[in-house]
């Protein structure tokens, strides 16, 4: 272990906040505005980490705990996530596994926290998140499994390596079904359009940012950093999948951030073109995310 | 010893017609119950010799039920010792109609019950088929006026019913009896004895036809008595107004006197080679018994009459492991053990549940369990028992059959066996729960019954849950006596 | 011996209870509880040493009674069952001390510790039998003191009917199992499960037609979806450290039967495998939907119950599945999983039983929709029921992330190189273990969110107070446990080891081999958890740096400009589900009951929901009803017309003598 | 021989004969008539060999069947002060027709089983089983408690016929018991529809069917 095995939780840390950026830049840019600063997620962080708090009467040391917690696991799930087909931190079979349960255990904290406001808001956010989160679970880990099948092995570390190569001209239509079910859990884990939309300002339309609504200062510093990581881990799972391998290391690093910047792009070109769907809606998108990865594995079996 | 056996409550019996004092009435009652006990304990220990030139003798299956009847009639005389205190001689108010009526004198009940007694006694011990007859004849004329204790139109019913239907089938069994003497009968002109030895020995010589007529004609009357449905009619009524001791003998004494009438039969279809002959009809009269007691098990109102179908089943059961053969026959005998000792705690029980809240209705009875603690507790213990629940013995019974079916390859009958054990499981558990759990109602006295109310279905209910841990070596031996007899070897 | 002189215990104290406690003044329920304890440290000793490679004891007395043995033996597989038996009850019964005191002065209390310690014995011989008499006598001693258990209330009607329900429930199982003993001590000529083990049944459609059987009934125990109609009822209805004791351990009773019976059945066909990963299915999703639908707090817990055993069955299936194709890996680790997850489900299952006990306890209702805020009121309860509810929503670090784990493991693995009629049914585990985890989070955010957390919905939290010590010590050991085993999952799964070789039959070295694999990516788990420990201490002190100089002020809870909320406006438990709910009503068949605002000025609105268990509503209720209408079409036999009765009789003999002489 | 047929016959006219009868009083008395030619049959049967033990059977038979059981029932119907009338379930032409038909069946029964060969008469067990069908017609097809008895009676006699007429063997003691039985029972059916009778104002046991699911 040296510092080059770092180096991929490292670029989560610093260039994560970068992603919420670009996209913002992106949408910007069809809509014909000038946008935010690129950096401007770091600003706010920046500003946040300055401010004191303050507190519902309502709520406990859960409230307090959440952002903790949920930075903490994100993370910890952080140092499981290679980037393009440079190794993570730890690697191990059925890694995905541990990061799964990590971000369960952000999502576990966030919403406690939110219900511990009493905010009907909140509460209202907090169901959406754990219903919507539900449906999205099975997507991601059968869309891994499919994976596996295809590198033959079980770590994320390994998984994406082989894929990348041949196995796109072997298995295109297989590993195509993967990405397009990976973005869809993509664009609902990290509370995006067409699932939820965070620039709206209508508290019940929204998600995940009515759930944080109560917070404010460091807290919301750590949610929003967590969120942004959260966002860089499951950009990271995609440009692992299509980024073509190089045989050096240097480049591959290079072309996996360029890719999680092209990721971010698409995610703000989706975000423009698309309206957020009506609530009802969405769980019929993440059950058609989880039928196409079981077609992908089903078609992997021939 | 075994002229003592049934003359003691013979005379005694005449003696309690004549006697005026009630108390001495009851002592007597009391103490031939007892001498009846100790002289049947002497015989356990020692078989007595035959008497009456072989007439009159104990074998295993005639030991067993003798035992089963005796400390049945301890235990109910106790019982009925204590009633009889409460309830001779006064004018009663009918639970159900709201009318007044009498009971029998009390001299006539005591009387009738010691020569019932006589006669029970009698068949078990009789080894000759005219003797067996005329005992179990006897055992119906002596019981009506027992079930006529209570002077009111509805045991009047009760009474004519099993009078008549009783009467017509021993009636059949008296033909039967012509017949399996005419079976008897050699073409030389030369006949055996009807006594069951003499039969048994030359079983194979009888004429065949004629044997298995008279067989069917047995299971038909005696089947009446014994309570195989579709004969079991007159059972339910006669057991739902008898007064509740006299229904625990009914149920727990009389019922396997027939039965032993008909072990009788079988014992000589086996050793005339006709055993199969016979265990098709056992099978499906014990079939047909356990779908009709599910039947009327199955919501029944009246706690009474549901404990009688709930006889009909365990004859059913019974008939169904005697006609498995092998080691279902070793179940049947331990089933009518049991069956005979739970049913009679729970007939007895059921008096005292009538007496605190007037009523048979199984609706009207709430919270036993907290209106009267000892009952409710030994209700529910009767409960587990009769339903075959271990650790109470008549699980071990019905395991035995239920294992004899599918070892014999009998995997439906067994399967039958089961479904409707469980039906009935759910009538019984729906009926029995209702009764025992829940909150009394506010006019139902609470505190806890007498001891002469308490101690004999107590007593019965202890000697279940140790048939269920441990079968004693000595009734292990007198039940594969019987088994032998029946062609079974377990 | 020690088992011997355990069991001693357990009877000599139950009966002691019984005779000592028989007024309200005498009841020192310590007197119930203590032998359990005692009876559990001198039981867990054996248990402990068989686990840990010693040698296995056995026991045999002769017993008077047909075809019985007094066998008992404590093989591997047993003592895995028995050490958490035993601890759950040693636990429980401390917490029962403290529960039933508000009893004490009403009713005598001999009667419930008579029947706990049976309860406890029960299951002790359950596990430990090895005849089929005894093995039965054990099982309906079980069924029988929990009945009587669980019907402690009867006072209160519904608690009668969830009491009728169970004891009818179980006996049909119990009838399932007859069926199933008597046909294989057919097949072998024996009631000895050694002679099982050893002969096996080799015949397909036989040992197929056992299998059945098994499941319908160990499964009726277990509470598979759809045997699992008692479970709602009668855990709700129970004193709640009975319905820890029988949530967590007494319906684990059916999955150690399951497994028993695989030992005697032979290798199994592949439709073994795929049904108990069907029955896993049905009931691990069903389960937590169902769970997620409800309001009564210890409803929900009983359905997630079923929704464990669905894990478990998922387990066993995908370790059915390796048998089938003799692949070791996936035997192990499903085996294993499922295993592992009987131990996490009885800590974490009866902590929160233990902890919905205490919050009944406190306030007098199981309503999750009359509660709210007792964190600030009760806040060791909350702390030990947050650590159940993430334990038991499968996350890491605690340990029901592990045993989920290990399946999942196993699936990946199998899923990966094995070929459609494995992978699929492996695949269908994993969408479904991913499904059940989802929704699992979903139920005990609502169910910790709205029980603990914001401010009181009803006047019943008002009363609310912590409990005392009695109640709260095995809440925190339970609690305690579920995050050392989370975080020693090396050592737990090492000490599976002797338990599937006993369970899949394979030679040491294949197991040892495998567990070795599994134990090195738990190792990498553990590291995990510690750094995700590590952060969060450290975020702790960065966050209290920085707060450290500034301004920290208390507010009302923002409500989006309305600057008077009210309790009433909180999201409610129905309301935090109704998505869900919605999305799944065909399968949950939820009944609403809605009264709309009316008018400009509407007075008054009201919405209830309701859900009903469907399996008994459209299965069992219509075909008891069917069944008692057809066999009621029999009742005019018995007219009352004696003319009638007597042509019976000459029917009967007319019929017998046609049937006999024809 | 002719005299055993003659009673044989005699016991099926009067078996049909109750069965087409309408009234009580006159039913009793062909029982009582059917019981008396019972009675010596014994003696018939047997004739040349008699012996006490025939005589003695006779007698009681004839005392028993002849004159008691008549003077029970006359009494019961005395005080009961019922109409005389049988009123039947099935009707009295339907009954007869059933009888036919139960004598047909009887003579079928006969042909399946080996007849004994020292027997008084072929025409002997026939007879008593159409007797004993007779009886149980009667009981199942009539309201009245004292005509249910009366079939039990027919049901009674006709085992009886087997019983002297082909199982020689049996031993006297138990003949005497069969005997004391039947007296004994229809002595407490006597007094059972005497308190019936005071309980109810009537014997139509269609009325004692209270007890019933």
């Amino acid at each position: 272990m040296n510092f080059i095995s770092f180096l991929p939780l490292l670029l989560a840390l610093v260039l994560s906040p970068l992603l919420s950026g670009v996209i913002n830049r992106t949408k910007a840019l069809f809509a014909g505005r000038h946008g935010q600063p690129w950096l401007q997620t770091y600003f706010d962080l920046w500003k946040l980490l300055q401010k004191g708090a303050v507190y519902s009467r309502t709520t406990t040391w859960l409230f307090r705990a959440g952002p903790i917690i949920g930075l903490a696991a994100t993370l910890t799930a952080a140092m499981l996530m290679p980037l393009g087909n440079f190794p993570a931190l730890i690697a191990f079979p059925a890694d995905f596994l541990l990061f799964a349960g990590l971000l369960g255990m952000v999502r576990f904290f966030m919403v406690v926290a939110a219900l511990d406001t009493g905010s009907s808001f909140e509460g209202m956010g907090a169901s959406r998140e754990v219903f919507f989160s539900a449906l999205a679970e099975p997507a991601l880990l059968v869309a891994l499994a499919t994976l596996a099948r295809q590198a033959h092995t079980l770590s994320l570390s390994t998984m994406f390596g082989p894929v990348s190569g041949a196995h796109w001209l072997q298995a295109g239509p297989v590993l195509m079904l993967v990405v397009i079910a990976l973005m869809i859990v993509l664009l609902a884990e990290n509370a995006r359009i067409p699932v939820d939309d965070p620039d709206t300002h209508l508290e019940l339309t929204m998600i995940h940012e009515v759930m944080v609504l109560d917070h404010g200062g460091p807290d919301l510093a750590f949610v929003l950093y967590s969120s942004a990581l959260k966002l860089w881990l499951f950009a990271a799972m995609i440009v692992g999948m299509v980024l073509p391998a190089t045989g050096n290391v240097w480049m591959n690093l290079l072309l996996a951030v360029v890719g999680m910047l092209a990721v971010s792009v698409v995610v703000g070109v989706i975000e423009s073109v698309m309206a957020r769907l009506r609530l009802v809606i969405v769980p019929q998108l993440l059950v058609g995310a989880g039928a196409l990865v079981a077609v992908a594995f089903l078609l992997s079996l021939a | 010893m075994i002229f003592a056996l049934v003359i003691l409550p013979l005379l005694a019996g005449l003696v309690a017609f004549v006697l005026r004092r009630p108390a001495i009435r009851r002592g007597l009652l009391v103490g031939t119950a007892l001498m009846h006990a100790t002289v049947t304990a002497i015989c356990w220990a020692a078989t007595p010799a035959p008497a009456l030139g072989g007439w009159l003798a104990l074998d295993a299956a005639g030991l067993l039920f003798l035992g089963i009847t005796s400390f049945l009639f301890l235990m109910v005389s106790f019982y009925v010792a204590g009633y009889l205190g409460e309830e001779a001689n006064r004018r009663a108010t009918d639970p159900e109609e709201g009318f007044l009526f009498d009971n029998a004198p009390e001299a006539v009940f005591i009387g009738c019950l010691l020569l019932f007694l006589a006669a029970m006694t009698l068949v078990t011990v009789s080894q000759h088929f005219g003797l067996l007859w005329v005992a179990i004849e006897a055992t119906t004329l002596a019981s009506a006026p027992l079930i006529y204790f209570h002077r009111h139109h509805r045991s009047l019913e009760a009474t004519w019913k099993y009078l008549l239907i009783c009467s017509v089938g021993i009636a059949l069994a008296l033909l039967a009896n012509f017949f399996l003497s005419v079976a008897a009968t050699q073409k030389s002109g030369g006949a055996f004895a009807m006594v069951l030895s003499e039969l048994v020995a030359h079983a194979t010589i009888l004429q065949t036809p004629w044997l298995k007529v008279s067989c069917l004609l047995f299971f038909v009357g005696y089947g009446t008595k014994m309570g195989l449905a579709p004969l079991h009619t007159w059972l339910p009524d006669a057991h739902s107004e008898a007064p509740s001791a006299v229904s625990a003998l009914l149920s727990g004494a009389v019922l396997n006197c027939a039965f032993l009438g008909l072990v009788r039969v079988q014992q000589i279809c086996v050793a005339a080679g006709l055993g199969d002959f016979g265990r098709d009809v056992w099978i499906a009269l014990g079939l047909i018994s356990l779908v009709v007691s599910a039947v009327f098990i199955l919501g029944q109102t009246d706690y009474k009459r549901l404990l009688a179908y709930s006889s009909v089943e365990n004859m059913g059961i019974i008939a169904v492991g005697v006609g498995l053969g092998g080691a279902g026959v070793f179940g049947a005998m331990l089933q009518a053990v049991n069956h005979s000792l739970a049913k009679a705690m729970l007939f007895l029980l059921s008096g005292n549940i009538l007496a605190r809240y007037q009523s048979k209705n199984i609706a009207r009875v709430r919270g036993l369990l907290m209106a009267a603690p000892a009952t409710g507790l030994l209700w529910l213990a009767g409960f587990l028992a009769i339903t075959g629940t271990p650790p109470f013995g008549l699980f071990l019974s019905k395991f035995t059959i239920l294992k004899a079916a599918f070892d014999g390859g009998h995997v439906w009958i067994a399967l039958l066996l089961l479904a409707f054990l469980a039906v009935i499981f759910i009538g019984m558990t729906t009926a029995f729960l209702a009764m025992a759990q829940g909150e009394p109602e506010k006019t139902i006295n609470r505190g806890e019954d007498r001891w002469w109310q308490i101690m004999p279905p107590a007593v019965l209910g202890f000697l279940v849950l140790c048939l269920g841990l441990t079968i004693p070596a000595k009734l292990s031996t007198v039940l594969h006596q019987i088994a032998l007899t029946l062609g079974g070897a377990q | 011996m020690w088992l011997l002189s355990a069991m001693a215990v357990l009877l000599y104290g139950a009966v002691v209870a019984l005779l000592l406690m028989k007024r309200p003044s005498l009841n020192y329920s310590w007197l119930g509880a203590f032998p359990v304890v005692l009876a559990a440290i001198i039981g867990c000793i054996p248990a402990i040493q068989v686990l840990l490679g010693g040698p296995v004891e056995q026991f045999h007395v002769p017993w008077p009674v047909p075809f019985g043995e007094f066998f008992i033996e404590l093989d591997p597989l047993s003592a895995w069952f028995l050490v958490p038996t035993l601890l759950l009850s040693a636990l429980s019964a401390i917490y029962g001390v403290g529960y039933l005191r508000p009893w004490q002065s009403k009713r005598p209390l001999g009667p419930i510790w008579f029947f706990y310690g049976l309860l406890v014995l029960g299951m002790m011989l359950v596990l430990l039998a090895r005849n089929a008499v005894l093995f039965l006598v054990a099982w309906e001693l079980m069924a029988v003191a929990s009945f009587f258990l669980v019907t402690f209330e009867h006072e209160r009607q519904s608690v009668r009917e969830a009491g009728w329900i169970y004891f009818v429930a179980t006996h049909l199982g119990t009838v399932f199992l007859l069926a199933f003993f008597l046909l294989l001590a057919r097949e072998t000529g024996s009631m000895d499960f050694a002679v099982w083990a050893a002969q096996g049944i080799h015949t397909q459609g036989l040992a197929g037609v056992l299998f059945l059987l098994a499941v319908i009934g160990f499964g009726t125990k277990a509470g598979f979806m759809p045997l699992h109609v008692w479970l709602p009822e009668a855990h709700p209805a129970a004193p709640s450290h009975v319905s820890a004791l029988m949530s967590g351990v007494m319906i684990k009773t059916g999955i150690y039967g399951l497994m028993r019976a695989f030992t005697f059945l032979g290798t199994p066909p592949l439709w073994w495998g795929w049904g108990l990963v069907a029955i896993g299915l049905s009931s691990g999703v069903l389960g937590v939907l169902f769970a997620l639908a409800q309001h009564d707090l210890k409803r929900l817990l009983a359905y997630h119950s079923v929704e464990n055993i669905g894990i478990i069955a998922l387990g066993l299936g995908v370790g059915l599945l390796g048998m089938s194709t003799g692949s070791a890996v996936l035997m192990v680790l499903g085996f294993g999983g499922g295993l592992l997850h009987v131990l996490n489900h009885a800590l974490f299952k009866g902590l929160l039983f233990l902890g919905a006990g205490s919050v009944v306890h406190g306030t007098g209702t199981r309503e999750i929709d009359h509660l709210g805020g007792l964190l600030k009121r009760m806040p060791w309860t909350a702390a030990a029921f947050l650590v159940g509810a993430v334990a038991i929503s499968g996350l890491p670090p605690l340990n029901g992330f592990l045993s989920e784990f290990l399946i999942f493991l196993g699936a990946f693995k199998g899923g990966i190189s094995t070929g459609g009629p494995v992978a699929v049914p492996l695949l269908v585990v994993i969408a479904g273990l991913a499904l059940i985890g989802g929704l699992a989070v979903a139920c005990f955010t609502k169910a910790f969110g709205i029980v603990f957390l914001g401010e009181a919905r009803s006047e019943h939290v008002s009363r609310a107070h912590e409990v005392d010590w009695t109640m709260r010590l095995p809440m925190l050991m339970l609690a305690a446990g579920c995050a050392g085993i989370g975080l020693c999952a090396p050592v737990m799964v090492g000490s599976l080891q002797r338990v599937l070789e006993n369970v899949t039959t394979q030679r040491p070295e294949v197991v040892r081999m495998t567990l070795a694999n599994t134990t090195a990516s738990l190792l990498f788990v553990v590291i995990g958890a510690v750094t995700f420990l590590l952060l969060v201490a450290m975020l702790v002190l960065v966050r209290r740096g920085l707060l450290s100089d500034r301004r920290v002020d208390e507010s009302v809870t923002w409500g989006c400009g309305y600057p008077q909320p009210t309790v009433r406006m909180q999201y409610t438990a129905s309301s935090f589900a109704q998505p869900l709910t919605d999305l799944f009503r065909p399968l949950l068949g939820t009944r609403k009951k809605l009264s709309a605002p009316r008018g400009l000025f509407p007075a008054e609105a009201a919405l209830k929901t309701e859900t009903p268990d469907l399996s008994r509503e459209e299965m069992y209720r219509p075909m008891f009803e069917r069944g008692e209408r057809w066999l009621s079409q029999l009742r005019w036999l018995q007219h009352g017309n004696v003319q009638l009765y007597i042509l019976y009789i000459a029917a009967t003999l007319l019929v017998l003598l046609v049937w006999k002489f024809r | 021989m002719f005299i055993t047929n003659l009673i044989l016959a005699l016991v099926v006219l009067t078996n049909l004969k109750l069965l087409g009868s309408s009234r009580l009083g006159a039913s009793i008395r062909v029982v009582a008539a059917q019981g008396v030619a019972l009675g010596l049959l014994p003696i018939l049967a047997h004739w040349p060999e008699l012996s006490v033990h025939f005589g003695l059977l006779a007698a009681g038979t004839v005392a028993i069947k002849g004159v008691v059981f008549p003077w029970l029932l006359f009494r019961a119907i005395r005080e009961a002060e019922i109409a005389r009338e049988i009123e039947p379930y099935v009707g009295y032409a339907a009954s007869l027709v059933a009888g036919a038909v139960a004598l047909g069946t009887s003579f079928w029964l006969c042909t399946r089983l080996p007849i004994p060969e020292n027997i008084a008469s072929p025409w002997l067990v026939p007879v008593s089983f159409f007797s004993i069908f007779a009886g149980l017609f009667l009981i199942v097809s009539r309201k009245r408690a004292v005509s249910q008895v009366l079939g039990f009676l027919v049901l009674e006699n006709g085992i009886y016929t087997f019983g002297v007429g082909v199982a020689v063997r049996t031993p006297f003691l138990v003949e005497v018991g069969v005997l004391l039985d039947v007296f004994v029972a229809v002595f407490v059916m006597g007094i059972t529809i005497f308190h019936i009778n005071r309980e109810f104002d009537h014997i139509n046991t269609d009325r004692l069917s209270t007890l019933k699911d």
